[in-house]
C-alpha cells in the first residue's frame, strides 16, 4: 500500500510540474503551484518524513504560494508569448542533463536499502545514543538542535540575511498620512469573517503547541514560526494590512528577527563562559540531560521568533508595496 | 479495511487533479485544489492508522490550517472580475 | 525489482528537468521562480528518498519500534525548505522591483529596453 | 460483543466515507458547470470526511489520538463550507451567471 500510494503521490507531481510549466494564466499556475507542494508534502509523510512533511505544507503551499501570488498582483497575470520561441536549445540541454543524472543513479543504492553508505555512519550513533545524550524522543530535533546545532544557526543567519534583502529591496515605506487603504476584496464576506475569527486563535494555540511539543512529536521552532506568522497573515486578508499589523507594533516586529538569532549565538556564548564548546549544552544544567533539554528549548524558541517575524516581514512588505500600486495608478494590486 | 479507505482518497484525489487541470474558470481551479487538500488531510489521518503512527495527525492538523488559508489568499489577490482573456467565458 | 527500488530517483529527475526546462525556456520571471522551486522540490525528494529505510518507521523513538528512516537528511531538508522561501522572498521581490524600472516581467522585453541608448 | 460491534460501526463508517468521497469526486469532473460542482464537491465533502474521521476515531478508542481527530473534525467542518461559500459569492461577483445552465437547458427545450 506505501509503494502505491508512493507511486500515485509521485505520478500527481510530475502531472502537475507539467502543469506548471504549460499554464500561460500565472494565477492557475500559483494554484497548481500550491498543490505541487500538497503532494510533495504527502509524499514526505509517506516516506517517514513526518518533520519535513510539516515544513514543506506550512512553507510550500502555504507561504511560497502567497508570496507568488502577491507577486502576481502587482506584476502580470498572463506570461505572454515570446517573439521567437526557444525550444530546441533548451530541449536538447534538458534531455542530456537529464539521462547523464540517470546514468549516475545505477550506482546508487535502492530506495530502502539497509546497506545503504547513508545509514552506516553517523545515523546509527544519532538513533542509539539520542536518548542517551540528548533525552528526548524526537531524534530529528535532536540532531537539528543540537549534535547540529551550529549548522542550524548557519541557517538562522541566512533567513535573516534573506529578510534583510526583501526589506532593502521592496523596503517598509512609510504610507503619507491620509491614505486610506484601497478596497479590501474581502470585506464583504461576513461569514469568512466571523470564522476567521474563530480560526485564528485556534492556529496561534496550534503554533504554540508545535513550538513547544517538537521534542516529542514532529514539530520545532522553524514550523512553529510559520504557522504563527500563517495566522496573522490569515487575519491581515480578510481584515486588512492596517488590522494585522495592529497586532504586532511595527518597531517590535523589526527587530525580532535579529533577537531570535541572537537568542541562538547566546546560549552558544553562555555554554563557553560556563567552560564547555559552543553550543555545548550539556553545560546549562548539573545534569547534561537537563542541560540538553534547556539549550534546545532555548535555541528552537531562537528559530521561532526569528522565523515567524521574517515571514511577517516579507508578507508586510509585498502587501504594502502592493497596496502602493494601487494609490499610484490604480492598476493592479489588491 | 484502512486500505479500501486509502484507495477511495486516491481515486478522489485523481478526480480533482483532472479537474484542476482541465479548470475552465478559475473558480473551478480553486474549488478542485480545495478537495484535493482535504483529500491530502484524510490520506495522511489514514495513514497515521495505516503505518500505526499516530505522531503524524500533527501534519494533517497543519495541512487544513493551510488548506483554508491558500483558499483565502487565491481569492484575495484575484479579487472581483479580474480575470483577463478566455478563463472565466469558457463554459 | 531494481526498476521499482529506483523508481523515487527517476522521478526526482524528472522533475528536476522539468523545473529546469521551465527556467531557461520560458521567459516571464515568475514563472522561472517557479520552475526553480520545482528544482528544488526535487532535490528534497531525492535526499529524503536517501533517508527511507526499508521496515523502518518515523524518526520518533518508541518503545515499540527499533527500526528508524535516517533522521539526518530530515534536517538538512527541513532547514533547505526554510532558506528556500527565503531567498524565493527575495527573487520575487527583485522581479517587482524589476517590473517597476521596467514595465515589465518578460526577459525579452527588459533585454530590449536595455539595448536602447 | 461490544468490541465486534465497534469495530464493524467503523469499518461501515469508513467505507460510507470513502464512498462519499468517490461520488464527491466523480461529481467534481462530470457535473456541467460551476455551481453544480461546487454543489457536488462541497455538500459530499462534508459528509466523507466526519465519516472516515468518527470511524478512525472508532478505532483509536478513548486516546489522545481521538482527541487530535476531533480538532480536526471540528476544523474541517468549519472551514470546509466557510471555504465553499466566499468561493461561490465570489465567482458570482466574478461575473459567473448560476442561472446560466438553466437558460441555455431552457432555450434548447424552446
Amino acid at each position: 500500500m506505501d509503494t502505491l500510494v508512493d507511486i500515485v503521490l509521485l505520478a500527481f507531481l510530475a502531472v502537475s510540474a507539467i502543469a506548471i510549466l504549460r499554464l500561460r494564466d500565472l494565477f492557475a499556475m500559483a494554484m497548481m503551484f500550491g498543490l505541487f507542494s500538497l503532494i510533495s508534502a504527502g509524499l514526505f509523510t509517506t516516506m517517514d518524513a513526518p518533520d519535513v512533511a510539516f515544513t514543506e505544507a506550512a512553507v510550500g503551499a502555504g507561504i511560497s504560494t502567497i508570496l507568488i501570488l502577491a507577486t502576481l498582483a502587482q506584476t502580470a497575470r498572463r506570461e505572454q508569448s515570446p517573439a521567437r520561441r526557444r525550444v530546441l536549445v533548451p530541449l536538447a540541454v534538458v534531455w542530456i542533463t537529464g539521462a547523464v543524472l540517470i546514468y549516475g543513479t545505477a550506482d546508487l543504492p535502492g530506495v530502502g536499502d539497509p546497506a545503504a553508505p547513508a545509514h552506516n555512519h553517523v545515523a546509527p550513533h544519532y538513533l542509539q545514543e539520542s536518548s542517551r545524550e540528548i533525552g528526548i524522543p524526537n531524534v530529528v530535533a535532536s540532531v537539528l538542535a543540537s549534535y547540529r546545532g551550529f549548522d542550524t544557526l548557519g541557517e538562522v543567519v541566512v533567513v535573516f540575511a534573506a529578510v534583510v534583502g526583501v526589506v532593502a529591496l521592496i523596503g517598509l515605506r512609510r504610507r503619507p498620512p491620509g491614505v486610506v487603504e484601497g478596497p479590501a476584496a474581502l470585506s464583504e464576506h461576513d461569514v469568512l469573517k466571523v470564522i476567521a475569527k474563530l480560526v485564528v486563535p485556534t492556529i496561534l494555540l496550534f503554533a504554540l503547541y508545535v513550538q513547544f511539543h517538537g521534542e516529542y512529536s514532529p514539530g520545532g521552532g522553524f514550523q512553529a514560526g510559520v504557522i504563527f506568522a500563517a495566522a496573522i497573515i490569515l487575519y491581515a486578508l480578510v481584515f486588512g494590512l492596517d488590522a494585522a499589523r495592529g497586532v504586532i507594533p511595527p518597531k517590535l516586529l523589526n527587530v525580532m528577527p535579529a533577537t531570535g538569532a541572537l537568542i541562538y549565538g547566546g546560549v552558544g556564548l553562555v555554554t563557553m563562559l560556563l567552560g564547555g564548546n559552543y553550543l555545548e549544552y550539556d553545560r546549562l544544567a548539573a545534569d547534561p540531560q537537563a542541560g540538553q533539554h534547556l539549550g534546545i528549548l532555548l535555541v528552537e524558541i531562537g528559530v521561532g521568533v526569528t522565523v515567524s517575524s521574517v515571514m511577517l516581514l516579507i508578507y508586510f512588505s509585498f502587501a504594502e508595496r502592493g497596496r502602493g500600486k494601487l494609490r499610484d495608478d490604480g492598476e493592479a494590486g489588491p | 479495511m484502512i486500505a479500501a479507505a486509502i484507495l477511495a482518497i486516491l481515486v478522489t484525489m485523481v478526480l480533482a487533479v483532472i479537474r484542476a487541470l482541465l479548470g475552465r474558470t478559475v473558480y473551478d481551479r480553486i474549488l478542485a485544489v480545495n478537495v484535493f487538500g482535504t483529500k491530502t488531510v484524510l490520506l495522511i489521518a489514514a495513514l497515521a492508522f495505516w503505518s500505526g503512527r499516530p505522531d503524524i495527525l500533527d501534519i494533517a492538523l497543519a495541512y487544513a490550517l493551510i488548506n483554508f488559508i491558500g483558499v483565502v489568499a487565491v481569492l484575495r489577490f484575484f479579487e472581483y472580475g479580474a480575470a483577463e482573456g478566455d478563463e472565466v467565458q469558457g463554459k | 525489482m531494481s526498476f521499482l527500488a529506483h523508481f523515487n530517483y527517476y522521478v526526482a529527475i524528472i522533475l528536476a528537468m522539468i523545473g529546469f526546462y521551465t527556467m531557461i525556456s520560458r521567459t516571464n520571471l515568475v514563472k522561472k521562480v517557479a520552475g526553480l522551486n520545482i528544482f528544488q522540490v526535487s532535490v528534497f525528494i531525492l535526499f529524503i528518498s536517501l533517508g527511507v529505510l526499508d521496515g523502518g518507521t518515523v524518526p520518533i523513538l518508541t518503545e515499540t519500534h527499533t527500526l528508524y528512516s535516517n533522521p539526518l537528511p530530515h534536517v538538512l531538508i527541513l532547514t533547505a525548505i526554510v532558506v528556500g522561501v527565503a531567498t524565493t522572498a527575495v527573487a520575487l521581490a527583485l522581479a517587482v522591483r524589476i517590473r517597476e524600472a521596467y514595465g515589465t516581467v518578460e526577459e525579452e522585453q527588459i533585454q530590449a529596453k536595455d539595448d536602447q541608448p | 460483543m461490544s468490541a465486534l460491534l465497534i469495530d464493524l460501526l467503523s469499518w461501515v463508517l469508513i467505507v460510507v466515507g470513502g464512498a462519499f468521497g468517490v461520488i464527491g469526486g466523480i461529481g467534481l469532473l462530470r457535473l456541467p458547470d460551476f455551481f453544480s460542482r461546487i454543489h457536488a464537491a462541497s455538500l459530499t465533502e462534508s459528509m466523507c470526511a466526519p465519516c472516515i474521521i468518527a470511524g478512525l476515531m472508532l478505532q483509536s478508542g478513548m486516546t489522545l489520538v481521538t482527541v487530535k481527530l476531533v480538532f480536526l473534525v471540528i476544523f474541517l467542518f468549519l472551514t470546509s463550507p466557510t471555504a465553499a461559500h466566499v468561493l461561490a459569492k465570489a465567482a458570482i461577483h466574478g461575473g459567473l451567471d448560476p442561472g446560466a445552465l438553466r437558460d441555455a437547458d431552457a432555450e434548447r427545450r424552446g
